[in-house]
């Protein structure tokens, strides 16, 4: 076991972590505005750490440059896709949920 | 119990829960949602059966081009089904019954999954398509040289298919068909600053993407379809974000009438043009008489390009037409 | 540590595709499928490490640009239940 | 026996969700839906056919001797293209469809095509 094998393991299990954390979160918050910072839990911090911690354990530049552009990509999409999505429920006029409304 | 096994039930069962989701679902909006996600599950499930050409493709079609479809085609008509009613049900129940025993026991007879001893297996033509093709023409994909070299008739075929399709589409909803012309109307995404910005970055990278999976076909997944495929989707986000007109500005309707056919022509051509140097119908040996792989790897390189033309084009046309129906009502 | 990476995306996919069958309406269904869309990326990746060959990761870009697309494409035609071109509330 | 059908007997069960719908339900594009699930279950029981145990994918490189053969691969991806361009055809029908007919189920339409021909056949005697 090198430092570099122990260092890729802790970035995926924190990595694991954030994704179930996030996934959680979209399934017990109350509304739709709150669900949005779940998934971006699991976009930004898991989706990164996981990528990183496949980074460490390849040997090939072409792998590790293909991780690279998936990474780019998924920073510069997710959160246009997400700030859209809730851009356009507001105009839609979906309701924000307030401490003591019913789940929705 | 391997992690492959596990792993792959656990994807059949996400994929049968999104199945019956989409058979229970009557608002067609969600339900068409959920055949995208369906699409990206068997995606992930083609992966692992090593199918990565496959997986390439499906993923572009499924989730992109063909969900867009499916909704442009919804928010011209309804979107709400009516409630089956029960008479239908039955008959329904007992021919998916009776089809799906007959298929169940008939599998009895089938080689067990991932033999290595199965009559696909065991044909010679598994000889010839995975190590006789590293001299024929030496090109790692096999999947590239079996679709270009080895059975280009057949993929000849299936390309007249797909352009026949968007020949007809074009007959039904195209620009014959309109009654009146289309009308300049106001953008809703173009407002959203971030997403006009982040696509108009994203368009040009886009391309290039589909390029590389057009030219590295050869060595990795990839290849003409499913470049063409995502040729078309860079330009349905285009179209998407900024309106009908602006995309046509850029790729106007009569140059796609063009360059549908030239694809197809480019293939036959090519095919023509080894019989007339003396070899058989797409038999690219005969284009470098002093070095056959070299001529091998020229073919499959134009014919590889004439699909992703074709496939491209007649996708972007298709949808020219679907949204274009929409602005003309 | 790379099978629990695994098994924790797919337990994401469980709960993702949950909430894309309860909604309740559109927008958290959309939310969902965009969350499986990138997990599903991340499932790619992973797989490509765990069965051994890691070179197939241009799927993975492939799929989040195909995600991307898709989630714009829902907004866009599904948003004001107008045919593409139409203005906000031009419909009859 | 079982262990080593499943993957088999599992599209089969998908396959049979998609016939379902195309049989039961009469909306024309819930049919379709229903036609590209039974399609991609098809897909995959072939792929499943090609996969070898211990294989990768048909891309040669050295040090790898057990490869997944490619041939159900080519039909396959060939396949799915034609399968959207013929989803495309009949959406264009269905759009079409909708704009002389105003509906998409098909009970109503059929409906219309009866009370139209009878009207026509009784115009036709009459006059």
């Amino acid at each position: 076991m090198t430092v570099i094998e122990v260092l890729s393991g802790v970035l995926l299990a924190a990595g694991g972590f954030f994704v179930v954390t996030g996934a959680v979160g979209l399934v017990r918050f109350p509304d739709f505005y709150t669900r949005i910072h779940a998934v971006g839990v699991t976009d930004s911090a898991g989706a990164g750490l996981i990528l990183l911690g496949l980074l460490l354990r390849t040997t090939e530049w072409e792998v590790g440059l293909r991780l690279l552009i998936i990474m780019l990509f998924m920073v510069i999409t997710s959160p246009t896709a997400a700030h859209t999505l809730a851009q356009a429920a507001r105009r839609d006029g979906v309701p924000v949920w307030r401490a003591g409304d019913a789940r929705r | 119990m391997t992690a492959f096994v596990l792993v792959n039930i656990s994807l059949f069962a996400i994929l049968g829960a999104t199945a019956l989701a989409i058979t229970r679902m009557r608002a067609l909006y969600e339900a068409t949602m959920l055949t995208a996600l369906f699409s990206l599950v068997t995606g992930s499930l083609f992966v692992l059966l090593d199918a990565v050409d496959v997986a390439f493709t499906e993923a572009a079609v499924g989730v992109g081009i063909s969900t867009v479809l499916l909704l442009g085609v919804l928010s011209l008509t309804r979107s709400r089904e009516a409630v089956t009613p029960r008479r239908r049900r039955l008959p329904a129940a007992l021919v998916v019954l009776f089809t799906g025993g007959t298929l169940g026991y008939a599998a009895q007879d089938l080689p067990p999954f991932g033999s290595a001893t199965t009559p696909v297996r065991d044909h010679p033509v598994t000889e010839t398509y995975l190590y006789q093709s590293q001299q024929d023409m030496g090109i790692p994909n096999t999947v590239t040289s079996v679709l270009a070299s080895y059975r280009g008739l057949d993929t000849l075929g299936e390309l007249v298919v797909v352009f026949t399709a968007g020949v007809t589409v074009l007959l039904l909803l195209g620009p014959l068909t309109r009654r009146n012309r289309p009308v300049k109307r106001d953008l809703v995404l173009a407002d959203y600053r971030v997403l006009r910005v982040v696509s108009g970055v994203l368009m040009p990278f886009i391309l290039l993407f589909a390029l590389y999976v057009l030219f590295h076909g050869d060595y990795g997944a990839g290849g003409g379809f499913q470049a063409g495929v995502i040729f078309a989707s860079g330009f349905v986000l285009y179209g998407l974000v900024f309106g009908l007109d602006r995309v046509q500005q850029v790729l106007p309707q009569r140059v796609l009438w063009v360059l549908i056919p030239l694809g197809l022509l480019l293939f036959m051509g090519l095919g023509v043009a080894t019989v007339l140097l003396g070899g058989s119908f797409l038999d690219y040996d005969t284009l470098r008489p002093d070095d056959p792989a070299a001529g091998q790897r020229l073919g499959i390189l134009l014919v590889e390009t004439a699909i992703g033309l074709t496939v491209a084009t007649v996708m972007t046309s298709v949808f020219f037409s679907f949204t274009g129906r929409g602005a003309s009502r | 540590m790379i099978y629990a990476v695994m098994a924790a995306l797919l337990v994401t996919m469980a709960l993702a595709l949950f909430r894309a069958f309860v909604g309740p309406g559109l927008y958290n269904r959309i939310l969902a499928i965009n969350m499986f869309g990138t997990k599903a990326v991340l499932f790619v990746a992973v797989a490509g490490f765990l069965f051994g060959r890691p070179e197939f990761l241009d799927i993975g870009i492939l799929y989040a640009l195909v995600n991307f697309v898709a989630v714009i494409a829902v907004l866009r035609l599904t948003h004001h239940d107008g045919p593409i071109g139409d203005g906000e509330g031009e419909r009859a | 026996m079982i262990g080593s059908h499943y993957v088999y007997w599992l599209t089969f069960a998908l396959m049979m969700i998609g016939l379902y719908v195309v049989i039961s339900h009469g909306n024309l594009i819930k049919k379709l839906i229903g036609l590209s699930l039974f399609q991609v279950a098809v897909f995959l029981f072939y792929i499943s056919l090609g996969k070898v145990d211990g294989g990768t994918a048909p891309i040669i490189t050295e040090g790898t001797q057990t490869y997944s053969h490619p041939l159900p691969h080519v039909l396959i991806l060939t396949a799915i293209v034609v399968g959207v361009a013929t989803l495309a055809v009949g959406l264009a029908l269905v759009v079409r469809l909708f704009e002389s007919y105003g509906s998409l189920e098909e009970d109503e339409i059929l409906q219309r095509d009866i009370s139209d021909r009878d009207t026509t056949d009784r115009d036709g005697v009459a006059s």
